[in-house]
């Protein structure tokens, strides 16, 4: 329905004027680029994203191999259709479709039916994405908007479809069962209802959770079990300098500093370690919250971004109405950046007298 | 008018608002020190002399309701009094809902043989940690516009500009509080002993046009530059549905002066953060490509149902 | 001497060097090309005046274009012959300017220019035979030496800076300069202290020239016994290094404040060539009509640093190097980050012409740009602390009359936002359409 | 400004399509997307406003010559407010299930925009009989916008429509929550831009 050319179309051609003259390109300087480009850094995330999920077909068994690849390929699939419908580009070649469908498989349960990302990856893509102007305009981060979108319209799957780690890698296990067979509940949940006691009851000695929950042998979301692996990707993605460390330590640190306050019976005797490998806070701090176009870009700004993601994680998960917060706490600090990109602009060198506002 | 009045102006209504404060923060009865919540089921007095047993362990004497039920009577199951007859605590069948205030109506207190009178007592956890949570639900947690969807017309037209949008925000939030002091006064002190309840509607709404008009007339007199710069915006706050439902719901929940003053303030401080948010927002898209036919209104209603979708984390929340 | 290893502190990046090309060739004097054309506009200000009518015959370093109003410098005659001429070339900036064309005489000798003392010669006379030869700042815009070096009155200048970063990518020419006439720069450099009336005079070189900073630190050692304190400061590999705000900022510490010149903060800086062009200029007494100019890049058969004739058309050049190869993508005078992409061969040297680089399809970037996605390495590189990503997305909107907001005017068009842009957007090129909306 | 020219026909469909208070005008959103998540919820409201909208405007079309212009706003709350503390009782008296639902909204029609804005754009300039006739428009027009996107929601969110099972299961859920609404008005006002665009470009093409 939005079959008219955008108005911008012409002001870029007029803007770049890249000839070809005589065989010799004439541009404007700099004449030679980085060899960095968004393709590499998209498929770099998603070569980061990937252990997690093989570990999640050893853990919750192959199904959700399927979400996931269903989840990517209807996001793709979105993608091409809203670039098309929108008379733009098609640019499903620079990956930023599939880290959507891959992030938003990995925060849903392992249980779901199969079509369920379907839903999601509409909303995501072309609501949260194209519909804003694509990709740099997105507000909020799509695969997360997909995520609450789907615990709005499918709450009871969404909430219960908890799957108990395998311990034998038989991976067909769960395969055509109905969820309600085997359905578990999080460690999150436990915590949350039946406090710590009964925490160990399930999982066993603190130790042994504290092995278990970091290599990621617990019930969970798909892609968010293994502290680990996804510890292993974001220092990859730092260390590529893909990502800085200000939003993943700021998350991470002020989750377990809620916590430790707010998260026991009585002040500051909060577990932090528990509370840092037990739910998503590894992929939300990595992946999710570092997401280019919905956090800050300066690093003050990022450090009170992430702050601000970490209070809200706990928040929710302590008074809130759902066990686990960290999807939401990132959506509502996205509409932030705007303003702190207001708030935290870059310090210019010497300008001239009167030209700060 | 004259000129000498205008400095005392503005002190005179803040003694007006301060004496309108005072008036809700009395206490409940003189005898009773502090009434508290005790675990999850039972409800502590502490008087502030020695009680008669007699009358202290006897369940007819107390009454006790959640506050916006009064027909609910919860069944006190065992009182105890405490070594020095000062503690009596109230232990319930049922575990309490400790979010919302509890009513305890006893009959005449005996102390020492001697009758000190009837009290009303309402119990309410952690009373600064309540004020907190009505005033932190109102600004954030039930958002009025992402979680109540009041006042969108205003919120939709006023923010294209970040300066239009905090503008619209402070202006809003002093009306909403003035008004709502004033409805709260109303209401306690004219409509209900009255019975003129059913009157609500039109003595609200005519309080929102004339605390308009009262802000309006002394921003005019005492700050012009102010009144220059959020003038424009008084005649909006009057179109904005928060502004008669804050009222509505401090009546119907039966607020006192502070809650009163908490739930304003939170609607008015909620009403300017959701602003000035979409305004960010709105000014960032403003530079997108986004399609024609969803150019200006539609696309900020998509990007408010965005907004909505990630309010909804804040779902099932209580703070206190 | 050692030295901390120092740098500007915020932004820049570090793109390939590709140095290695040209740096290890000795300069090498181009012979005389058949004929060449002198452009009348090589400096920053009006286009000179010609002195000359066609069929005119001029001798190897006569005047033959003067400035009489305002910013200028006068024109010499590179070599000896005929005037063929007088119409218009191309110019890689201004794209057509006046110039005058010139038959080479083969017969005619070259010049021979033997030094003189200038001890005794007062700073009035001094500069007199800068504004004599022509000189301009020959590493940047063009800007006339004999103005750059009377600051004005109330300016307290008590630093020189002799600029020998040479941070752009694939240029060597200031770096063979250092290397085999030390001493010439150092003399150069004294000229400009006399001139100046200070004695403090640092002159900051990359760390990837390690014989260059050698060179000219014992070069210094050996002049410093007459009362001028000139040191060598080696500095870290990052562009925009050699960036005249930066290179105050990286040496002495001090901010030139937006709009300003080196002077408001005490400094006056000078490029290596133009030193040793004074040099040239008050001890020979040869006017600037040749430069050393970098040949590099993989799209021509041989790389060299050559001593050209100003007015030596490209073409020719390409033809004495060998030619070029079949995969030339671009040809660009200047540096990579900031020179000019030119439309063909048939465009002649400038006194302001650093290198020439022949680059193939491999080596330039031809990726069609996407939308930004607001990663900040654009922020992070932009040494003046700058936000080409909004400018670039307000420019893309048809806002850019907005972005005076952003400091669109301090920008001086470095190019690492560009360069480290992984989206490739055309960033500098935004900024400049940024900068002529917003004028109006 | 003269009396309007407009038969009552033109003034009933202007109300409904060329300025329909919720897609065109984008007044009274609150309503339009905090309870248009059935189809009844839109006809009770609808009825609602209209009777506010109808008796306001009559009202104020039959005294408008005895009101000074500096109280006119004031006069204008004030007679809505009278109306709808009239339908707000008798709605609480006769259909408490469905003024339960509402919740405060009916309380909330002092505060439609929509109805001052007819009163000062139209019944203060015209009869009482044409102030009818648009009041009648505009509360229908509202009345439809408000069904027609509690159509939507109601079918996609619950299955059903006024109640009655169509689909035989629940399609999303999440069109039944407030959120949606933001979403269903926002697609809808497109709908109606594209429309619009269409149509015109079709117009200039012919």
């Amino acid at each position: 329905m939005e079959a008219d050319k955008p108005i911008q179309q012409e002001e870029k051609s007029s803007a770049v004027e890249e000839t070809r003259h005589n065989m010799l390109t004439v541009s404007v300087s700099p004449h030679i680029k980085s060899r960095e480009s968004v393709e590499k850094i998209m498929w770099s995330v998603v070569a980061c994203l990937v252990p997690p999920l093989i570990l999640s077909v050893f853990v919750f068994g192959l199904q959700t191999l399927i979400i996931t690849l269903i989840s990517v390929a209807s996001c793709v699939a979105a993608e091409a259709v809203s670039q098309k419908l929108l008379k733009r580009p098609v640019t499903i070649r620079d990956g930023s479709a599939v880290i959507t469908g891959l992030l938003m498989a990995y925060v849903i349960p392992p249980g779901v039916p199969y079509w369920i990302p379907i839903l999601g990856a509409v909303m995501a893509i072309y609501v949260a994405k194209h519909l804003l102007g694509g990709i740099g305009f997105n507000i909020f981060n799509p695969a997360l908007i997909g995520r609450a979108f789907l615990m709005a319209t499918f709450p009871v799957a969404m909430t219960s479809a908890w799957l108990p780690p395998l311990r034998d890698a038989a991976i067909f296990t769960y395969m055509g069962q109905g969820v309600d067979a085997v359905s578990t509940a999080t460690p999150l949940y436990v915590l949350k209802h039946y406090g710590v006691q009964a925490l160990m009851e399930q999982f066993g000695s603190m130790s042994t959770i504290y092995r278990d929950f970091f290599m990621g042998l617990r019930p969970g979301c798909i892609g968010e079990t293994s502290a680990f692996l996804l510890l292993l990707g974001g220092i990859f993605l730092i260390y590529k300098r893909y990502i800085t460390w200000h939003i993943p330590v700021s998350v991470i640190v002020s989750v377990a500093f809620f916590t430790w306050i707010f998260g026991g019976d009585t002040l500051f005797t909060g577990n932090p370690l528990l509370a840092v490998l037990s739910g998503g806070v590894m992929l939300g701090a990595f992946f999710m919250a570092t997401d280019y176009v919905t956090s800050p870009t300066q690093m003050t700004a990022k450090l009170i971004f992430g702050a601000g993601i970490g209070a809200l994680t706990v928040l929710i998960r302590i008074k809130g109405g759902y066990p686990e917060g960290v999807c939401y706490a990132i959506l509502l600090m996205n509409p932030l950046v705007p303003a702190l990109e207001g708030w935290f602009k870059p310090k210019r060198f010497a300008p001239p007298k009167g030209a700060l506002k | 008018m004259g000129n000498a009045h205008r400095p005392y102006l503005f002190p005179l209504l803040l003694l007006i608002a301060g004496l309108v404060l005072l008036a809700g923060c009395g206490s409940d009865h003189r005898f009773v020190k502090k009434t508290t919540f005790e675990d999850a089921n039972a409800i502590t007095i502490e008087f502030a002399g020695p009680v008669d047993a007699s009358w202290a362990t006897d369940k007819s004497n107390f009454t006790v309701y959640e506050k916006p039920d009064p027909d609910i009577l919860l069944t006190i199951q065992d009182i105890s009094l405490g070594p020095d007859q000062h503690r009596v605590t109230l232990t319930f069948q049922d575990d309490l809902n400790q979010d919302q205030p509890h009513v305890v109506t006893t009959t005449d207190i005996r102390s020492q043989g001697r009758s000190i009178g009837p009290a009303v007592l309402t119990v309410k956890k952690l009373y600064m940690g309540y004020l907190l949570s009505i005033f932190i639900g109102a600004m954030v947690i039930s958002n009025f516009v992402f979680t109540k969807y009041l006042g969108l017309c205003v919120f939709f037209g006023t923010s294209q500009r970040k300066s239009t949008a905090v503008g619209m925000g402070i202006t809003f939030t002093m009306v909403i509080v003035v008004s709502a002091m004033m409805a709260w006064f109303l209401y306690q002190f004219v409509l209900k002993p009255y019975r003129l309840d059913f009157l609500q509607i039109v003595v609200f709404i005519g309080l929102v046009s004339l605390s308009v008009q009262a802000v309006d007339t002394i921003l005019r007199k005492v700050n012009p530059a102010l009144f220059k710069a959020f003038g424009v915006y008084l005649v909006l706050v009057i179109a904005n549905c928060i502004i008669i439902a804050v009222p509505l719901i401090l009546a119907d929940n039966e607020y006192n002066a502070f809650e009163s003053l908490m739930l304003a303030a939170g609607a008015g401080l909620g009403f300017l953060i959701a602003l000035f948010l979409m305004s960010s927002v709105r000014e960032r898209l403003d530079l997108a490509n986004v399609p024609p036919t969803f150019r200006g209104l539609p696309i900020a209603f998509v990007v408010a149902g965005l907004f909505a979708l990630a309010f909804l984390g804040f779902s099932g929340m209580s703070i206190f | 001497m050692t030295t901390d290893i120092l740098t500007f502190p915020k932004g820049g990046a570090h793109p390939a060097e590709s140095k290695e090309l040209a740096q290890d060739q000795a300069i090498e004097p181009m012979p005389t090309p058949d004929s060449l054309e002198i452009l009348l506009s090589q400096h920053f200000g009006a286009p000179a005046d010609p002195l000359v009518k066609k069929k005119d015959v001029v001798v190897e370093g006569d005047l033959i274009g003067e400035v009489t109003q305002g910013l200028g410098a006068n024109i010499h005659a590179s070599v000896s012959g005929t005037v063929k001429a007088l119409g218009m070339s191309a110019h890689p900036v201004l794209l057509k300017v006046p110039s005058i064309t010139i038959e080479t005489d083969p017969e005619a000798e070259a010049r021979v220019f033997s030094p003189s003392d200038w001890t005794g010669l007062s700073k009035e006379d001094l500069l007199a035979r800068i504004r004599q030869a022509g000189i301009v700042g020959i590493g940047g815009a063009g800007f006339p030496t004999h103005v750059k070096l009377s600051p004005p009155p109330e300016a307290e200048v008590d630093i020189l800076i002799i600029n020998g970063a040479e941070c752009e990518p694939y240029l060597t020419t200031d770096h063979r300069v250092m290397l085999e006439q030390p001493d010439a720069i150092i003399e150069g450099a004294r000229i400009i202290l006399t001139i100046l009336g200070i004695n403090n005079c640092h002159i900051g070189i990359e760390i990837n020239k390690p014989d260059a900073i050698e060179a000219l630190s014992q070069a210094a050692a050996r002049a410093s016994s007459n009362g001028f304190h000139i040191q060598v400061n080696p500095l870290q590999v990052k562009y925009p290094q050699g960036s005249e705000k930066q290179l105050i900022e990286g040496i002495t510490g001090r901010q030139v404040p937006g709009f300003g010149l080196p002077f408001d903060v005490g400094v006056i800086v000078q490029n290596v060539g133009t030193t040793k062009a004074i040099y040239d200029a008050v001890v020979l007494e040869k006017p600037l009509y040749e430069k050393v100019v970098t040949i590099s890049g993989r799209g021509i058969a041989r790389t060299a640093n050559l001593l050209v004739k100003i007015g030596t058309k490209v073409s020719d050049i390409a033809q004495y190097l060998g030619g070029t190869t079949p995969d030339l993508g671009k040809v660009i005078m200047g540096g990579p980050m900031m020179g000019f992409a030119v439309p063909d061969l048939n465009i002649p040297v400038t006194k302001t012409t650093s290198g020439i680089l022949f680059l193939t399809e491999d080596e330039i970037d031809t990726h069609p740009h996407g939308q930004c996605i607001r990663c900040g390495w654009c922020l992070e590189a932009c040494p003046m602390g700058l936000s080409p990503n909004e400018i670039g997305v307000y420019v893309e909107a048809g806002r850019a009359d907005e972005t005076s907001q952003f400091g669109v005017f301090e920008c001086f068009e470095c190019g690492c936002c560009a360069y480290t842009c992984p989206a490739k957007r055309p960033l500098v090129q935004f900024i400049r359409l940024a900068k002529m909306k917003a004028k109006k | 400004m003269p009396a309007t020219t407009k038969s009552n026909f033109q003034l009933v469909s202007n109300g409904i399509l060329n300025e329909n208070p919720i897609f065109r005008l984008a007044l009274s959103m609150c309503p339009a997307v905090g309870i248009s998540t059935s189809v009844m919820n839109g006809i009770l409201l609808g009825i609602a406003v209209l009777f506010v909208q109808v008796f306001s405007s009559c009202t104020i079309a039959a005294i408008k010559d005895y009101i000074h212009p500096r109280i006119r706003i004031p006069t204008y709350t004030l007679t809505i407010a009278t109306w709808v503390t009239v339908i707000d009782l008798v709605l609480a008296a006769y259909m408490p299930a469905a003024y339960k639902e509402m919740g405060i909204f009916v309380k909330l029609i002092v505060a439609f925009a929509i109805i001052t804005m007819r009163l000062e754009t139209f019944a203060c300039k015209n009869s009482v009989q044409a102030s009818f006739w648009d009041g009648i428009g505009m509360g229908f027009g509202f009345m439809f916008g408000m069904m027609a996107l509690g159509l939507v929601r109601e079918l996609l969110g619950m299955g059903t429509i006024l109640g009655y099972d169509v689909l035989g299961f629940r399609p999303l859920l999440f069109f039944v929550l407030p959120a949606a609404g933001f979403f269903c008005v926002g697609l809808m006002m497109g709908l109606f831009n594209y429309i619009e665009l269409t149509y015109n470009r079709k117009k200039k093409g012919t």
